[in-house]
């Protein structure tokens, strides 16, 4: 069990966007968290990682407590994210934004920094190597010295991947990857999420694209209005009576298709 | 001597809040800080003294003349070193303060040559009307400062809540892209909030004028400084935080200099807003959501 | 491609800067005083002495007021001294816009120039401050003429000062003033945020607790406040007999009007720096009953300054002020020493000669250097009666 | 020749040439961390009268005093960073402003220590120091072929310009590591910065002091470069005019402070002959620079480009 999400509300003033949530992860999975805008699926990221404290309930994270963690800390115990509109920093090159994600596996402080000890310079060189490595796996290999800002939409949304590898999560959470994506992106996509996979990295995923969450999560969590309506296999998901009055049913024609 | 003091604060800060109420519309509509404001003034202050001491003008038409300039001022601003820098790529927040750092300094040189380094006299009859109630004295002029500083915070107010064009403001200041698909002619109202900003702060370098009979190219700075403080005080962009910020910091100028050490009046203004950010980061009255841009 | 047309413009414009930086340290206003050509001509008759004498002045920013009446003054005495032909005087003056940096510069600008025999100036106490010890080290001559702050001629041996400091001019104000009044007690308001004003107040309050004067309260104010009011109602409700403002007139003027307005009837007694005619045009009758000591008295009947005051209005059209006397005598001062040092090239026989001053004659009456190089002279108590500055009667 | 070149005059600005690139500096490290602070002028005036008064009343050597001005306001730069983290943007660079202003206004009113308005008088000036140290080991400026005065000068420029040196050394090597990727990710994205494992608390308050330490330096090096200072040295417009040579300069890319610095000081040096006007031109400049390139004239696209690396300044 990688992740335990227990009894997650958050209210923000009177308006309750999470309301008693659980699910858990397990090892190696594919999850993914879908339903219609709205239904608090960022704000539940958002609660993982801590950049909005949970009003009530607790996070697990191997067994550890991380509710109450700050959000670097989280990202050091081996979580990290990718949002949904890109969050990238956009006058760094792509290798640098990916250097930045490895930020928590390296330690030189000022000093070491400054003097260039030899122990500094190992560490930078094999995180220079480890991000150009990522770099390739997204498929930006070519494009490392060009700033964030100048790449192309999909370009980004695979850099943001990328940067978020390099802190060498056991979690990784996407915040809509797929978005503004073509179809032969999307299969690359698809690739990609993957691999990741088969590096024994546990991926939890929102997305809106039905066929890629069904053709890619082994287990699905559906939120509405801030309330769990189902969990279960793509197949139960695409079969649940209440999932498909609520959000797959006026959509079903076009995202099963 | 506490009365007098207190009416000593009360028209200093509603000198004060005036100023500061022209800071907060440029910030609550631009999400900029005009450094140049305080230069307005003193440059309203200066037609001041030109038209009644010079030219002999009667005060009705020295206000007005006050109020033409430093709007067409404020124009000018807004035409020369604000519009240039909005919705350019790359334009960083430092980019307008500089720019209006740069209209302040050159303000304030323009007028050493145009009008000396030195004081200049604002004598009015008007200025020496004065009643006296046991060994209280008050001047017209005090109170006038008062009543005009109430109309202009409840006529900028109604203006905003009831008008059209204050409607159209205001959406300008809650989102300038929404505003602009709303059809609100963004670019005219950016236009407007400058030039009615600095008409006020021609209002308050009269009334300073007036009041202390001190008009000189320095005045600008430390009332600039001041109603920076005021409107974090306040809460940046709101008129109601701008009055009370300014009579606040009128009164405790005001009473320090009466039960403490006057040498560090000009202090006081900053430890407030230090002790306010600290506190209550988007002041007394201002939003939540307004914290950190 | 725009884009990159831009950027070369803008990089040519860094370019033409830095080129002008290089061509340009030697543009100094040099001012030969239009005596020039006879000039020339004495030089090889090999009578006239010929000397070059630094100005560091403020003439740039808010007190560009001060450093123009000074250079004014060293003008006018320039050309009339050069017309007599025993001296030629060369001024170089440099503008410091008051900050210390600045005037540093400008001070190392002019002693790095051997041709340069001593300097005049800079204009305020704190840029004095900076310059004097570099210009003693250096060994160059330099003198102060509207410095008044404790301590200036002691820098050093070459550091002179022709202004009278305020411990010489507050102090007879004060005995004059209270002599009359029969005051006991007094109140100071001054700036405590210059300077000037604060070497003013430490007088002020020196001489007052010398004299045996109780202090009601001690009020200060800061550089570009207008509002006085504050600090006048308090002083108003501890009834003092005399008010002792230690301001400069731009500031005093307003302070002693807003007083007035709220019924602060007593004297006022100000210090050097209170004492010009725009006094009584800022405050207009407010200003009556302002007493002030001064080493320049500008309406005074004397014939020297009735026709200085001419000359002056001739040449640039308004009455002169201290400042711009100070630094007319200034200027005598130093011709007159050149003419006893013999040489215009040797700066430490000219700096024996200045020191040797003695009951120079000038505008603003007999004038000596004590042995530190301070003011020695006597100070006129002048007060403000019915709009114009009169000798004060006792 | 050389001795012409040796000229104080020449040296004296290029030792306050040296003094605003520190300053301006000392703007640009927590600027890289996305902290405009404009308390520059405060954290000067720190490191500047805590050397210059330990100095007179005490004696200590000057590298001694110097050390501990600059490292006070350091520790000051972190007893007011910590609670300014709260603050961005424009509240940030008010609050410093402010905090700028009240230390002013300390150094004036704190008279027994400071002697108030009238400022500090007689602080041993460095150069000096060093030519009474050169002395006193035996090395007379004769002997260099160098007038006492062009050693005191140029002793005083060496010194500057190794300090200088030192810390573009250090904040470019800072800038290229782990520590400069961090500042930097926090000036672009806070939020995203943090959930990249970066302590954004830690790094904020890091650059907000180092930025103060440098500050203070520069302060302590001004006291005993010009000998004599008083708080007006220390005001308002000392905040403003460092701020103008980092963003004139450029405030992406460290030369950028550099040249803005050089720049700026060298400018009212130039504009002698037009002194009247100097202030105005200055004015309109600033209005223009803005309109035409906000970001200084030195960027990070221009950087590059010299770098040789062929990056475009895109137009999404």
């Amino acid at each position: 069990m990688v992740l335990e999400v227990k009894n997650i509300t958050k209210r923000f003033g009177g308006i309750t966007a999470l309301k008693n949530i659980s699910f858990t992860i397990q090892q190696g999975e594919i999850y993914g968290l879908i339903g219609p805008n709205g239904a608090g699926k960022t704000t539940m990221f958002n609660c993982i990682t801590n950049i909005v404290e949970p009003t009530e309930g607790e996070i697990f994270f191997n067994g550890e407590k991380i509710t109450k963690l700050k959000p670097y800390k989280i990202t050091e115990k081996g979580i990290c994210r990718t949002y949904q509109n890109i969050r990238l920093f956009p006058q760094m090159t792509a290798l640098q934004n990916v250097m930045v994600g490895g930020h928590s596996r390296i330690s030189a402080g000022v000093f070491r920094s400054v003097i260039r000890t030899k122990s500094q310079k190992q560490e930078e060189k094999l995180l220079k190597e480890k991000s150009e490595e990522l770099l390739e796996l997204v498929g930006l290999g070519q494009l490392k010295d060009q700033f964030a800002e100048n790449l192309a939409y999909g370009q980004q949304r695979r850099l943001e991947i990328a940067r978020a590898l390099a802190s060498n999560p056991t979690l990784l959470l996407l915040d809509e990857p797929a978005a503004g994506m073509n179809e032969t992106e999307t299969d690359n996509l698809f690739d990609l999420i993957k691999k990741i996979q088969s590096m024994g990295i546990t991926v939890l995923i929102i997305e809106h694209d039905m066929s890629l969450v069904m053709r890619l999560c082994d287990r699905i969590t559906v939120l509405n209005f801030g309330e769990k309506l189902a969990e279960g296999t793509p197949d139960e998901i695409q079969n649940n009576e209440a999932v498909i009055e609520a959000y797959l049913g006026k959509e079903e024609e076009e995202t099963i298709a | 001597m506490l009365i007098e003091q207190l009416i000593n604060g009360i028209t200093l800060g509603s000198i004060y809040a005036i100023v500061a109420l022209g800071f907060t519309l440029v910030f609550g509509v631009l999400g900029i800080i005009n450094m140049a404001h305080g230069e307005i003034f003193m440059v309203g202050a200066f037609i001041g003294v030109l038209t009644t001491s010079v030219l002999g003008w009667p005060l009705w038409l020295a206000f007005l003349a006050s109020i033409v300039v430093t709007s067409l001022l404020g124009y000018l601003l807004e035409i020369f070193s604000l519009r240039p820098l909005r919705g350019k790529k790359g334009v960083s927040h430092l980019a307008p303060l500089i720019s209006t750092i740069g209209v302040s300094i050159f303000l304030e040189n323009l007028s050493h040559h145009m009008f000396g380094a030195g004081n200049k006299p604002f004598r009015t009859a008007f200025a020496e009307i004065r009643f006296e109630i046991g060994s209280i004295t008050i001047y017209l002029v005090q109170i006038t400062i008062f009543v005009i500083s109430v109309i202009l915070m409840v006529g900028l107010s109604v203006w905003l809540s009831k008008t059209k064009a204050g409607k159209a403001l205001r959406a300008t200041a809650e989102n300038l892209e929404t505003a602009s698909i709303l059809g609100v002619d963004t670019k005219k109202i950016i236009t407007l909030t400058v030039i009615i900003a600095s008409g006020m702060g021609g209002i308050a370098g009269i009334l300073v004028g007036m009041a202390f009979n001190s008009v000189s190219p320095q005045m600008g700075l430390s009332m600039g400084l001041k109603g920076l403080a005021i409107i974090i005080l306040g809460g940046m962009g709101n008129v109601k935080g701008a009055m009370v910020g300014g009579l606040i910091l009128g009164l405790s100028e005001t009473l320090l200099v009466a039960y403490g050490d006057s040498g560090y009046r000009d202090a006081i203004a900053f430890i407030m807003i230090i002790l306010i950010l600290l506190i209550r980061p988007q002041g007394i009255f201002g939003s939540k959501t307004a914290e950190g841009r | 491609m725009q884009k990159y047309q831009k950027l070369f413009l803008i990089i040519l414009a860094t370019f033409m800067l830095i080129l002008l930086t290089a061509c340009g340290s030697s543009s100094t206003s040099t001012n030969s005083g239009g005596q020039s050509e006879t000039s020339i001509e004495d030089e090889t008759s090999g009578e006239v002495i010929q000397a070059k004498i630094g100005v560091i002045s403020y003439l740039s920013g808010a007190g560009a007021a001060y450093g123009e009446a000074i250079t004014q003054g060293l003008k006018l005495a320039q050309k009339e001294i050069n017309e007599k032909g025993e001296v030629n005087i060369e001024l170089v003056i440099e503008d410091s816009a008051g900050e210390a940096e600045q005037a540093v510069n400008a001070g190392q600008k002019l002693m790095a120039d051997d041709s340069i025999l001593a300097i005049i100036g800079p204009t305020l106490s704190t840029e004095f401050f900076a310059v004097a010890p570099e210009a003693d080290l250096n060994g160059i001559t330099i003198m102060g003429t509207s410095t008044t702050a404790d301590g200036i001629p002691e820098i050093g041996d070459y550091v002179f000062r022709n202004s009278i400091p305020e411990a010489l001019a507050i102090p007879a104000a004060m005995e004059k003033a209270v002599k009359r009044t029969g005051a006991k007690k007094v109140a100071i308001i001054y700036g405590n945020d210059d300077a000037f004003t604060k070497a003013g107040f430490e007088v002020m309050k020196r001489t007052a607790e010398e004299m045996g004067l109780e202090i009601t309260t001690i009020e200060t104010y800061q550089k570009g406040q207008s509002d006085y009011k504050a600090q006048l109602t308090k002083i108003k409700n501890t009834n003092p007999d005399l008010v002792l403002a230690s301001a400069l007139y731009n500031e005093g003027a307003v302070i002693i009007d807003q007083a007035r307005k709220m019924g602060i009837t007593v004297p006022f007694v100000g210090g050097n720096g209170f004492n010009s005619p725009q006094v009584i045009e800022i405050a207009g009758d407010a200003a009556n009953g302002l007493i002030v000591g001064t080493p320049y008295f500008g309406d005074s009947t004397d014939p020297k300054i009735v026709e200085f005051n001419k000359k002056y209005e001739e040449e640039y059209g308004k009455k002169p002020d201290q400042f711009a006397a100070q630094a007319y005598d200034a200027l005598y001062i130093y011709a007159d020493a050149l003419k006893r040092a013999g040489t215009g090239e040797d700066r430490d026989a000219f700096r024996d000669a200045l020191a040797e001053t003695k009951d120079f004659e000038g505008i603003l009456g007999l004038f000596s250097f004590n042995e530190v190089g301070d003011v020695v002279m006597d100070v006129t108590v002048v007060e403000i009666k019915d709009g114009k500055f009169v000798e004060f009667e006792e | 020749m050389l001795g012409e070149l040796l000229n104080p005059y020449y040296l004296q600005v290029l030792c306050f040439i040296l003094i605003n690139i520190m300053l301006a500096l000392s703007i640009y490290v927590p600027l890289s961390s996305g902290q405009l602070s404009l308390g520059s002028a405060g954290f000067m005036g720190i490191g500047a009268y805590t050397s210059a008064l330990l100095t007179i009343h005490y004696e200590l050597p000057l590298y001694v005093t110097i050390l501990v001005g600059a490292l006070l306001a350091g520790v000051i730069g972190i007893i007011v960073g910590i609670p300014s983290l709260r603050l961005t943007g424009v509240y940030l660079a008010i609050a410093t402003l402010g905090f700028g202003e009240v230390i002013r206004v300390l150094f004036v009113n704190w008279e027994s220590l400071t002697k108030g308005s009238v400022g500090l008088t007689g602080i041993p000036q460095l150069g000096r120091e060093l030519l009474k140290f050169a002395k006193s080991i035996g090395i007379e400026p004769s002997a260099l072929g160098l007038k006492n005065n062009q050693f005191v000068y140029l002793s005083l420029v060496i010194v500057l310009l190794i300090i200088v040196l030192f810390i573009l050394w250090f904040v470019i090597r800072q800038q290229n590591s782990r520590i400069g990727r961090a500042y930097s990710s926090i000036q672009m994205d806070e939020k995203a910065a943090e959930s990249m494992g970066i302590n954004i608390t830690y790094y904020k308050v890091l650059a907000f002091a180092q930025g103060a330490f440098i500050a203070g330096l520069a302060g302590a090096l001004f006291a005993h470069t010009i000998g004599y200072i008083s708080p007006s040295d220390f005001s308002y417009h000392r905040a403003v005019e460092i701020l103008i040579f980092t963003v004139f300069g450029g405030s992406e890319v460290i030369i950028g402070s550099v040249f803005g610095a050089t720049i700026l000081t060298l400018l009212p040096e130039v504009l002698r002959f037009v002194s009247d006007y100097r202030y105005i031109f200055y004015g309109i400049m600033l209005v223009i620079l803005m309109a035409v390139r906000p970001q200084g004239i030195l960027d990070l696209y221009l950087f590059y480009r010299l770098k040789g690396k062929r990056i475009k300044r895109g137009t999404s």
